[in-house]
């Protein structure tokens, strides 16, 4: 079932929780809402849910639509979505088999299905979480992770069409977290469903998401795939969100942009010269952003991105050697390096190097490169 | 176990080393303290009730509540009791519901409101009523005429007793509902149950050892008020006499043993609720854990 | 079941200490009644303090009947409820009082702070019990007697006419004063106020607080009587006022309900032989001379003075000592 | 009283604050309005004459008022103690005593004030250890003091308990662990956290004190001026016929009790919203 | 200062917490205590700072001593130590400047400090964290991460020589997370105290840490810099604690290795060969490690660690591109390559491809490799 919502907004008291928010997921979808806590994301997914109305607008009347119909009239349990709360919310005095059998059993006795038909269902879902032993156990007699993976299954026994997760393992472990994401994915994949999940953690969204939109202040920032808004960030506030990054402040003019140590002369810009904008007034001012793994040490000078810096602190423990070093001016830069690089160059705290850019963003204020 | 050693209320084991807890001596003081306090203010006095009520032996003892009187007050009691549970038990889930599940303005106020019953004296909820329904009060010339009598007589007595014992089911369980949240009803309502299911399926049964010591509570205070009742009871022999008014009876004309051992009925009565409250808890920590 | 429903039945509000009386009596009564009019009838009793339960019949309880420690009391019925005629008092024989009482003394066995008369009452140390004038009907009887001994005492066995005489004013005020001072001097003796003559007797006797009781004569009776093992004696003072328990229909409900007959009756019958046998049986002093001679040895020969002749009956008595503000009440502010 | 998370999806919020507001309506608020058009019937002047300015009952109000308060501050007090043995030690009998805390609930006060009457009158079980020291506990305000304090034990003992529990251990460790030593973390840091708890229970403690009767009433000896509560003038004037004297009374404890409340209720939320 | 612990043993009712503990931690250290929930890293945190006290052993006495002193007998307040709880346990009814100034009024007379000088103290110490402007604020008025550092802030007035944190940062964003991390990190420098902090956080725990122990059940696994044990792990909990690893169970004899789908002659294993035992008896049960960049993706068969996997999905959001493939036998793997490398080959799902092992290590049951 695809999803639309047309000018939905949202205020608590004066506050602007969700703003001018539109959006179109199609059937299918795995889409991520991720932004900064307090940004609006599990607003909105109440809102699509329908366990918040949304403000009534002056222009175009605020829609959400499920396969193009509105569905703005119907109450939550008419909408026929899979809501997963964060912490869980299993029924405390139901067994595992009770929590997930509750939405077939509150069903109208015309749509229910009987005992045995139940029983079938529950069970299959049971195994697709692999809890079919567990299934007379209390909720508490259960860790965080099964926990979660029962809210999934009894969401899912009513089939929905749409699952909504709101930071669905928000409450677990690192380590359970990484376990359970991979496995939210297949899940979505094998069962064929459009679901939406809300988190704040950047890799979450990039690892598992089809498409990732990312929220601040109650509006989108960016919408596009893991790799659009990893590599092409279209806001500061994106880039600096998604991913860790070094900042440069600094200007720009027409013919070079000056950031901290460095001067860049136009046709040395990696990824082609900022907006039009600069070359007309004087200079404006700018940031440039490199994130850590487009940095590399060389021990001489190669190019015009080249910043000669000195080694504080090694760290090799990772897939990737990071390395923190300090310009001339001491600012503090991170780069990530390969091992195999890592072990052909010396590094050790305290040597002289020289940093490189592969790949650099500006974005001046309004607007990106 | 050694002396240092305690259980943290969530039951888990933890060893304070000169902690604030204090050592040996501060323990065993602060023990000691609350026994005896304890003893003084509340077991002497209970074992007092029992000594008398058994000073004449077992079987005057249970004669005592085979007077007609007797039994006409135990059955009024009864019958108040029987009326003011369910009442209380509804209103309160339903004042609960509201409070502890919604946000409003106002809710202080009708929180406090709702505490009134604690804090007005007794006598003064006596007289409230008395002064709305006695004969020269604002609607008692218009009662008499319809000829509908409420004070000194079984309604007056069941008002009484719903204005004292109104708290008791609520406040148990706004606390309870409240860090409950909503997250429960909300999924079971995104599962498609209505309104009632999600009530009757999800928040009743997991409230439902609160309300269960609510209801107690109401209940053996509702066997218990004395003075509210006294002001609007009218004290007519076999009539319009609760358990507390006849143990008064009983005990003006001297018959201490009779006296003592009906009140020992309202001792029995609260240890019961004790008891019933001492299982709910355990269930409820079970639950937790 | 239906067949109570179909007896007519009355309620008599009563005060404190008349429980034992008129369990007997109602029990006399119904079946005089059935013997009578072959109708069952059924009396249901309510008891309390005597200024409380006339409260009550003012705020809706449906008394046919009431039978209370004081005239005053009814008084307010008629004033404050309208549920009798203003001018109730005279119905009945001896001014509504089928039986009287005294006020007499209870002292702990041996009399060992030997109390003999009213003037003891006053002396320091001596530990007083008397209920609360305020709340009950005795405690107003007791707290006029001794004030009435005070003036016996000052003026002379016939004080009641040198009360009245306007030549003696000033003898009068200075007498007045001293009785107001010896009042004062016996309630700073009296180390609890209870609610009523029954609560105080219980204080006296159970929890063995004070060094006298004063109460009405029938409850010292029947209250040395039920608990005599606890070693007690009565103390009968030379003078006493003339406690006059007052009955009535309290025609406004009784004529509402249709008992109006059977309240009348309830009341008259008190008045017959057989009725005044059970009140002097019950410690009351009945109203048929007769019955009265032949339960000498109960009740003794003493003073009496009335509340009429010497503080100009309910009314004046309630103005000048009980109201809010009243000599009782300064009483205490004065301490 | 209207909405303001007028968005909330669970169901039934005007339905049960419907029913709330009119069933506390019919039970608590139109008695009370009734008291309250009692009270507007006299002059503002019989009311101050009645309410503050007979000496009686002011004298009244210094007992209720001023035994209520010691009554609370013992209890506040013990109860503090009662509650963090409860909470905080093991031992045998634990279950038991706090089992008996909620006694005074469940046992009428006619019972209880007989009952300690009984108990503490100098021929009493302990009355009678304390006669020959010249300590006069029944039928002075010592007696009053004591009734109060077993109604009112609950109220400080039950508040305090799931404030204590849910005090964190790693506060007072903190503590510790920056060299605060027992007692001193006790009064700067224990104390401090559970003050609106103990405030709480202290303020309804105090709230039923003043309008005990039933207990009081049995052990005070209710002497004019000394010892006589003002629930007590108030059933007085009833048996006197001054409906509008007891009235005044009534509408005076009443608004203490209420604003007593409210500073608890306001109180509560402020801390609630203060430790979140 | 230094802290050594000898034969530490904690046991709750019957449950061993921490069993056989000896360590030493020398001044100046930042260490991490690394392992699962419940390890036991809590109660030997509480045990060092004397909120805990070690169970009486048969044998030799437990001790902790600090510089060599045994502080067995001296309660918490006495031992100078600083700590700081997962849940920041602030007082909630002090302000920021009475929270750090709590340590400092609590003196006994003596040696407390004047007014003036607390207040300077102070000033210093909230200029360190950078709260200056916050110091009237009640901890309520606080976001997450600033109570964290007042915490810290408190636990360092009274100028403690041993730093203990239990889980720091545990119950912060992930953003908040790794800003934090890199400011403990310097401020442990600056002050120059021992610092011991515990994180079930493996990432946190490399990145930080000049040293990281880890514990399971009580135990410790191993103690190491972070690139011993992310690149030695010395047992296969390690192994699969640190780091993300593809698992590979088989067996192993005395000439060679059989792991699914590759079987493994002696001399072809890249890291030598597992332990002399192996060459004795017949096979012996043994599991193959091997993490995500270890593996190289390649378009053609080369060398004997190489395996022809089929790609199902390809993330390429991040410093490194995740490639998910699965073999012949139907095992997932996952291989992690650089965005350089990924632009080279073709990689798109459903394309067939060898997995190159790098790098591989091999456990037996008894021993590492
Ligand atoms: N019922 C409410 N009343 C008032 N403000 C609210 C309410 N619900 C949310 N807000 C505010 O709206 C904003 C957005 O809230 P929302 O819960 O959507 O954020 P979020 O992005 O989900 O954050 P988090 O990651 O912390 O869950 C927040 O600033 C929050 O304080
Ligand atoms: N007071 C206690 N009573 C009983 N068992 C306890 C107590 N404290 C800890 N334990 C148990 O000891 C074990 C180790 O606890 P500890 O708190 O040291 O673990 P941890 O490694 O800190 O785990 P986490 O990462 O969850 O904090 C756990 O299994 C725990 O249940
Ligand atoms: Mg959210
Ligand atoms: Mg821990
Ligand atoms: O019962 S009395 O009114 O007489 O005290």
């Amino acid at each position: 079932m695809s999803i639309e919502m047309r000018n939905l907004n949202k205020t608590f008291g004066t506050f602007p929780a969700v703003r001018d928010v539109s959006l179109k997921i199609e059937t299918g979808q795995l889409v991520a809402l991720l932004g900064p806590s307090g940004s609006g994301k599990s607003t909105l997914l109440r809102m699509i849910a329908g366990l918040e109305i949304p403000d009534e607008s002056r222009q175009a009347g605020p829609e959400v639509l499920f396969d193009g119909n509105p569905v703005g009239h119907k109450p939550v349990r008419k909408r026929g979505v899979g809501f997963v709360f964060q912490h869980y919310s299993l029924f405390r005095h139901m067994t595992v088999f009770e929590n997930v059998a509750f939405g077939l059993r509150v069903r109208p006795r015309r749509t229910r299905p009987d005992r045995a038909e139940i029983d079938r269902k529950v069970k299959t879902l049971l195994e697709l979480i692999q809890l079919q032993s567990l299934a007379g156990r209390y909720p508490h007699q259960l860790s965080g992770g099964q926990r979660q993976r029962v809210a999934l299954a009894r969401a899912l026994a009513v089939e929905p069409q749409v699952l909504l997760l709101d930071e669905p393992f928000g409450a677990l472990d690192a380590q359970v977290r990484v376990d359970l994401r991979s496995w939210l994915r297949k899940l979505h994949d094998e069962i064929n469903v459009t679901s939406v999940f809300v988190t704040h953690d950047q890799e979450e969204a990039l690892e598992i998401a089809d498409r990732v939109i990312i929220m601040n202040k109650g509006r989108i920032e960016q919408d596009g795939t893991p790799y659009e808004v990893f590599h092409a960030p279209e806001t500061p506030f994106v880039m600096g969100f998604i991913g860790a990054v070094n900042t440069f402040r600094g200007c720009l003019n027409s013919s070079r942009g000056i950031f901290g140590p460095l001067t860049i002369e136009r046709r040395d810009f990696p990824d082609g010269y900022p907006v039009a904008e600069a070359a007309e007034g004087g200079d404006i001012p700018a940031e440039m952003f490199v994130r850590p793994h487009e940095i590399e040490l060389k021990d001489k000078r190669e190019g015009a991105l080249s910043i000669p810096v000195r080694i504080i602190r090694v760290q090799p423990a990772g897939a990737l050697v990071r390395v923190e070093v300090r310009t001339e001016g001491g600012e503090v830069l991170t780069a990530e390096i390969s091992h195999e690089r890592f072990r052909k160059e010396v590094l050790s705290p305290g040597s002289l190097v020289f940093a490189e850019l592969k790949k650099a963003r500006v974005f001046t204020r309004t607007s990106p490169v | 176990m050694s002396e240092k050693t305690m259980i943290n209320p969530s039951g888990s084991l933890r060893i304070f080393f000169r902690g604030i807890d204090g050592g040996v001596l501060i323990r065993r003081g602060l023990i000691g303290i609350t026994w005896a306090f304890l003893s003084i203010f509340l077991i002497l006095p209970v074992i007092l009730v029992f000594r008398y009520a058994f000073s004449l032996g077992v079987v005057a003892y249970l004669q005592s509540f085979l007077t007609r009187d007797a039994r006409s007050a135990l059955g009024l009691s009864v019958f108040t009791a029987l009326i003011v549970v369910p009442v209380n038990a509804v209103f309160g889930v339903v004042m609960a519901w509201a409070i502890a599940k919604f946000e409003f303005r106002g809710k202080n106020i009708l929180l406090t409101v709702l505490d009134v019953p604690f804090a007005v004296s007794p006598v003064i909820a006596g007289m409230m009523f008395l002064l709305l329904f006695g004969s020269r009060g604002l609607l008692g010339p218009w009662l008499q005429e319809a000829g509908i009598r409420i004070v000194f007589a079984r309604p007056g007595i069941v008002l009484v007793t719903l204005f004292v014992t109104l708290p008791f089911v609520a406040r148990e369980l706004i606390p309870l509902m409240h860090t409950q949240g909503t997250e429960a009803e909300i999924s079971a309502l995104t599962l498609g149950a209505t309104g009632l299911q999600t009530f009757f399926r999800v928040t009743l049964p997991s409230i439902k050892w609160g309300l269960l010591y609510g209801i107690l509570l109401s209940n053996a205070r509702s066997f218990g008020e004395f003075g509210a009742v006294s002001v609007v009871s009218g004290h007519i022999r076999g009539k319009t006499n609760t358990i507390p008014l006849h143990v008064e009876i009983l005990f003006n004309d001297y018959q201490f043993a009779a006296s003592f051992a009906m009140a020992s009925l309202l001792v029995f009565l609260g240890v019961l609720t004790l008891i019933a409250k001492g299982i709910a808890e355990s269930r409820e920590n079970y639950r937790e854990h | 079941g239906g067949q109570e429903d179909s007896r007519r039945t009355l309620l008599n509000v009563s005060y404190d200490p008349t429980r034992e009386l008129y369990r007997e009596y109602n029990a006399a009564f119904v079946e005089h009644w059935k013997n009578t009019t072959g109708e069952d009838v059924v009396i249901t009793m309510s008891h309390g303090g005597s200024g409380s339960q006339a409260r009550a019949v003012i705020d809706g309880l449906e008394a046919d009947v009431v039978t209370l420690a004081l005239a005053y009391d009814i008084d307010a019925i008629a004033l404050h409820g309208q549920l009798l005629p203003e001018g109730w008092i005279g119905t009945l024989p001896n001014n509504n009082a089928p039986y009287v009482s005294a006020l007499t003394f209870l002292v702990r066995k041996g009399n060992p702070r030997n109390i003999t008369d009213w003037d003891d009452l006053v002396r320091e140390g001596v530990s007083v019990i008397t209920p609360n004038p305020k709340t009950s009907g005795v405690a107003r009887w007791n707290y006029l007697s001794a004030w009435g001994h005070s003036l016996r005492q000052d003026l002379g066995p016939d004080f009641a006419d040198i009360l009245q005489d306007p030549r003696r004013q000033e003898e009068v005020y200075e007498a007045q004063e001293r009785a107001r001072d010896f009042v004062y001097r016996l309630y700073r003796n009296v180390p609890v106020l209870d609610r009523a003559a029954r609560a105080a007797t219980n204080t006296f006797i159970q929890r063995k607080i004070g060094d006298v009781l004063i109460n009405w004569e029938n409850e010292i009776l029947l209250g040395s009587r039920e608990l005599d093992e606890a070693g007690l004696e009565m103390v009968i003072p030379s003078t006493s006022i003339l406690a006059e328990p007052t009955v009535a229909v309290v025609t406004g409900n009784a004529d509402r309900r249709g008992v109006s007959d059977l309240a009348e009756a309830y009341l008259r019958y008190l008045y017959e032989e057989e009725s005044q046998e059970i009140i002097a049986r019950n410690y009351y002093r009945p109203w048929d001379a007769g019955v009265l001679e032949r339960h000498r040895q109960t009740f003794p020969d003493l003073e009496f003075f009335t509340i009429a002749d010497v503080f100009g009956g309910w009314g004046e008595a309630n103005r000048t000592h009980f109201v809010d503000g009243g000599i009782f009440d300064q009483l205490y502010l004065e301490q | 009283m209207s909405r303001k998370n007028s968005s909330s999806p669970l169901p039934g919020f005007g339905l049960s604050l419907g029913i709330s507001l009119s069933y506390v309506g019919l039970i608590v608020m139109i008695p009370l309005g009734g008291l309250v058009i009692s009270a507007f019937r006299m002059s503002f002047g019989d009311f101050l004459a009645a309410a503050v300015r007979d000496p009686r009952v002011l004298a009244s109000y210094r007992v209720s008022f001023g035994s209520a308060l010691a009554a609370a501050v013992i209890n506040a007090f013990f109860g503090f103690i009662v509650a963090w043995v409860l909470v905080r030690y093991r031992f045998p009998g634990r279950r038991f005593l706090d089992a008996l805390v909620d006694i005074p609930f469940a046992l009428p006060t006619a019972v209880s004030g007989i009952a300690l009457t009984t108990l503490y009158a100098s021929t009493g079980w302990i009355g009678r250890f304390l006669a020959p020291a010249g300590i006069q506990v029944a039928y002075a305000r010592p007696g009053i003091v004591l009734a109060l304090i077993v109604v009112g034990l609950p109220f400080t003992v039950r508040t305090l308990q799931p404030a204590l529990q849910e005090l964190d251990r790693e506060v007072e460790e903190a503590a510790m662990s920056l060299g605060a030593s027992s007692p001193k973390t006790f009064l700067r840091v224990t104390l401090p956290t559970l003050m609106p708890a103990v405030l709480t229970g202290f303020s309804l403690a105090l709230a039923r004190g003043i309008g005990e009767f039933g207990s009081v009433y049995f052990i005070a000896g209710n002497l004019p001026m000394r010892t006589e509560i003002a629930p007590l003038l108030i059933v007085m004037k009833l048996e006197q016929y001054d409906y509008q004297g007891a009235t005044a009374i009534g509408v005076v404890m009443l608004l203490v009790s209420f604003l007593l409340l409210l500073a608890v209720n306001i109180l509560q939320w402020l801390s609630r919203r203060s430790t979140l």
